[in-house]
């Protein structure tokens, strides 16, 4: 499988991703920096954590208009996955592949240490190696994580299912405690907490594994093994 | 404070205009025994930083030898931008300790922005990647609103620049004492890691090859910083206020990325970023170091600002800013490179053979300098020492142990300290753990670094306990360094060497100089006998205010080596059952 | 030239808890007469000329400035002053 | 009750890197009349009336809403709307 982790000015933890899926899990993956990109020839697409922009003006915003993202939007709707983590997030929230917004955190600090989450939703390609309601800790490190949405859309993303991870002891003031949530046709999920800061034992956690392991085996399954 | 009109040569003569800049009489003359005439506006500015102690550590230098600074792993001691040790695999570790504390004062968030900034560019000009970030904090007492809220805004200053760059800020220490009210102490350090090959030097080589200037637009902040970070603070630092930096963490973070690729270039020859003292002490330093001269036309820099004078533009410390050496002819490879990541890189001089500093605005020679004078022969004070009044006091008191009534009474009052309360709040703002290479995170004794696709790691700590060094500068000179060494073979590693921050006050008191010779000297015996070399530092002076000086703070960075993964040990009591030992007396 | 200032503000009902600091810090400070305190944004921005000015600044807050979901904005169009 | 709005924006000079990413985002999103954007505060309060309300507003910025070391403030104070 060959994964695209699309490196904006300002990612960071583009590297870390790249880490994760190539040396760890042992897939195909390119670094793809956001400009003149081709996105074609991807089976998945990363976006990963950092300030792209530096965060200025709101987190994923300006990172959200760029041209990138057309063709991000455009492979997501040909239903091939995509994990938007941290400021990934930020930008599907932004660029409206997700619903909702990532506002300041309650506390109004960054906060960088592990959390315990709960997978609401493992039907996803993303999480049909956990157990339903499976612990599992993540890295956080985030100023602007706190999910908003209105009480319709709520309504709308419990209905669907759209819930896929919350935290155990919410950290940042998240409506429903929510840490993650898929779009409603299930291919594109976006996460604040990190799973590819968790991915090894001595980094303290591999929890992580799981997530990327089963986006590899759903899609052999869909692409090679019933192509 | 001082005047942007520009005075003519005589002028700075009569009225002494120079001593606003902050050079001596004397000093005054040495300048114009080498330029063998008065020196215009720009031209004294000029001298006036690379001559501050910032730059040229005029009273620390006879100090600074004492440190031992080599051994056979030592690839690159004191004088470049950091130090740099072997550690094996054609890797090495490159490593650098530097002060904001002035700034931090006057503007606690971007003091620490910029200083953390600062730091992170001494190690990516090396060509490493800076890989870690530790910082070591001194406050007042924490009861007063004043302390509150410069720690409050010093952590959000190394949080909101650390985070954003993409470097694990991975420890540090705080102390609160009453002898930082007015003058809290920020120091900043960075550790990066580099292959043999990719070890850059901050020269200007190769007669007529060129000056580029990359990075954003030169505008009118911290001019004389420089100078401002060697002198007083004094009751009315706030109208220094317009000279305060503002960093900007993405600008930096793309510089970082388009260096690391301009490094594997042949056509890149040195590269430097300008710190303290901006454009002056960058390219006066790049040229004194290969042995030739410069040549800069001021009206090829960026300018961000209208009406910008060369005095301004050669002292201004606006942020993110490198200057690089590249080979005449081969400057499009460079300059793409710069492009591709949205910044400027345009040239503004060239590299001559004539041993002089020339600057040339509006058609105009604005300053005509020789480079080695500026850049080496600053002047070197050997202050006078006298041991402190309070010290021998100390002598002659007798030694008492007193007696606790109530140890677990103690034991609360103790931890209820805020320098020995647990540090969570603070490190709980800063990313640890982005480049995924934290073992051990903030809260142990020494943060380790994996060294990915290798079986080792480094241990990174800072320490300096100033109440001990206040006591008895050379016993705690001694237990600065010691303790930094524990800290690191407790986490199961090698000590490799250290950097030093040494923050003391105003060195023309003997007292404060006697404290900074003895606890250099302990310093010196404790790498000795350990033999860990001194491998960078930095010096900041005359930190005081009230005519208070700050306890003396030689603050001790030290890094170390993990053989393997499997020596990596925590700090942290693991199992229930497991038997407690206590080594020592 | 002119100078458009665009006011970004939390829409109601959004909380806001860079507000509420500053609402308990100015209480602490003696201020207790301040009951609510709410935080947005000004961007102010120098364009040239042009026609449609004002449906192109409206565009732009759409795009970019404002983010619909938890934000409102207005904003204000004058004569740019020479500096 | 009063409604005072304070603006809070960077001194001339002071770096905004804010501004400048947001220039260069609408330049890219082609509007390229926007030659100049800087970043700055709103702060809206609802504030009980008293005597001496506009002395008192102008101590709440110098304390804390502004930090002049970098920036300039004003404000209005006018009827609050009722909600
Ligand atoms: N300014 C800081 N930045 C990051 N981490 C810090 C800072 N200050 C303290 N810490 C972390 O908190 C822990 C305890 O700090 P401290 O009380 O100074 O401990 P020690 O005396 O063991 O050095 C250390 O692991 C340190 O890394």
């Amino acid at each position: 499988m060959k994964f695209a982790v699309i490196v904006f000015p300002g990612s960071n933890c583009d590297r870390d991703m790249y880490h994760a899926v190539k040396e760890v899990m042992g897939e195909e993956a390119e670094l793809v920096w956001y400009e003149n990109s081709n996105l074609e020839n991807y089976d998945a697409i990363l976006l990963p954590g950092g300030f792209s922009y530096g965060d200025y003006l709101r987190g994923g915003a300006v990172a959200a208009t760029s041209d990138v993202m057309k063709q991000v939007r455009e492979h997501a709707q040909k239903g091939k996955p995509v994990l938007g983590v941290c400021n990934g997030f930020q930008v599907l929230t932004e660029s409206g592949l997700l619903p909702g917004a990532l506002m300041r955190n309650k506390n109004l600090s960054f906060m960088c240490h592990q959390e315990y989450l709960v997978v609401e939703n493992n039907e996803t390609l993303f999480t049909t190696d956990y157990e339903k309601e499976e612990l599992v800790r993540f890295p956080i490190a985030h100023g602007e994580g706190n999910y908003f949405c209105d009480e319709e859309t709520l309504k709308k993303l419990k209905e669907n299912n759209q819930i896929v991870f919350t935290y155990e002891n919410n950290p940042n003031g998240s409506v429903a405690d929510i840490a993650g949530i898929i779009n409603k046709e299930g291919n594109v999920l976006g996460m604040m907490p990190h799973p590819e800061r968790a991915v090894e034992a001595i980094m303290g956690s591999y929890d992580g594994v799981k997530l990327f392991k089963a986006m590899i085996k759903n899609w052999r399954q869909t692409y090679v093994t019933n192509a | 404070m001082l005047q942007t009109r520009e005075w003519s040569p005589e002028q700075i003569e009569e009225k002494k205009i120079y001593q606003e800049m902050g050079l001596s009489d004397q000093e005054y003359d040495m300048i114009k025994n080498i330029l063998k005439r008065r020196p215009n506006f720009t031209e004294t500015g000029i001298f006036s930083v690379m001559w501050s102690e910032h730059c040229s550590y005029k009273t620390s230098k006879p100090l600074l030898k004492k440190f031992p600074t080599k051994a056979p792993n030592v690839l690159q001691g004191p004088g470049e931008g950091a130090g740099i040790i072997d550690i094996g695999d054609n890797q090495a570790v490159v490593f650098k300790v530097e002060s904001h504390n002035h700034p931090s004062a006057v503007e606690p968030y971007q003091g620490a922005a910029t200083g953390v900034g600062g730091i992170i560019r001494d190690i990516f000009s090396m060509g490493a990647r800076p890989i870690a970030s530790m910082n070591s904090l001194r406050f007042g007492n924490l009861n007063t609103e004043r302390t509150k809220y410069l720690f409050t805004e010093v952590v959000n200053g190394i949080a909101g620049y650390g985070n954003c760059v993409g470097v694990p800020t991975v420890g540090g220490e705080v102390q609160f004492d009453d002898s930082y009210e007015e003058n809290p102490l920020v120091n900043a350090m960075c550790v990066g890691l580099i292959n043999h090959e990719d070890m850059q030097k901050g020269v200007a080589k190769g007669i007529g090859n060129t000056i580029l200037y990359a990075g954003p637009p030169t505008g009118r902040d911290g001019i004389h910083g420089a100078t401002f970070a060697s002198d007083d603070l004094g009751e009315d630092s706030a109208k220094d206020r317009p000279s305060v930096q503002v960093g900007d963490p993405f600008m930096e973070k793309l510089i970082i990325e388009a260096c690391l690729e301009v490094i594997h270039s042949d056509a890149l020859v040195g590269m430097q970023d300008m710190g303290a003292a901006g454009l002056t002490s960058s390219a006066s330093e790049m040229a004194s170091k290969a042995g030739t001269g410069m040549e800069m036309n001021l009206d090829l820099v960026p300018q961000r600002e209208l009406d910008m004078t060369a005095y301004e533009m050669m002292l201004s410390e606006s942020q993110e800013r490198m200057l690089l050496c590249v080979k005449r002819g081969r400057e499009q490879g460079i300059i793409d490179v710069f492009e591709k990541y949205g910044l400027n890189a345009v040239p503004v001089g060239e590299v001559i053979e004539e041993k002089v500093f020339r600057i040339k605005h509006h058609g105009e020679v604005v300053a005509d300098i020789p480079v080695d004078p500026l850049a080496d022969d600053a002047p070197v004070y050997h202050m006078p020492s006298a041991e402190a009044k309070y010290f021998q006091d100390f002598q002659k008191m007798e030694n008492t142990i007193s007696e606790v009534d109530d140890h677990t009474e103690m034991l609360k009052t103790l931890l209820q300290q805020p320098t020995i309360a647990s540090k969570e709040w603070v490190y709980d703002q800063y990313d640890s753990m982005v480049q995924t290479n934290t073992v051990v995170t903030p809260g142990s004794d020494a943060a380790v670094i994996r060294i990915k696709g290798h079986d080792k790691a480094l241990a990174i700590t800072t320490d300096c306990n100033s109440r001990y060094i206040y006591l008895d500068p050379e016993t705690g000179g001694k237990i600065a360094v010691a303790e930094a060494a524990r800290n690191i073979v407790c986490s199961g590693a090698k000590p490799l060497g250290l950097t030093d921050g040494l923050n003391f006050g105003n060195p023309s008191n003997p007292e404060i100089f006697w404290q900074m010779e003895k606890s250099v000297e302990g310093m010196t015996a404790a790498c000795n006998a350990l033999e860990t070399p001194v491998i960078s530092g930095n010096v900041s002076l005359y930190n005081q205010s009230k005519g208070k000086s700050i306890f003396p703070t030689p603050v001790v960075g030290m890094v170390g080596l993990h053989e393997s993964l499997e020596h990596i040990t925590p700090s942290f009591f693991q199992n229930a059952g497991d038997i407690v030992y206590v080594i020592g007396e | 030239m002119k100078k458009v200032t665009v006011y970004v503000t939390l829409k109601a009902g959004v909380l806001d808890p860079q507000g509420k600091a500053i609402q308990e810090s100015l209480n602490s400070l003696g201020y207790q007469e301040v009951k609510e305190a709410r935080v947005g944004k000004v961007i102010e921005l120098t364009v040239d000329d042009g026609p449609d000015l004002e449906a192109r600044v409206k565009d732009m807050c759409d795009k970019l400035l404002a983010n619909p979901v938890m934000e409102d904005y207005r904003f204000r169009v004058e004569e740019a002053v020479q500096a």
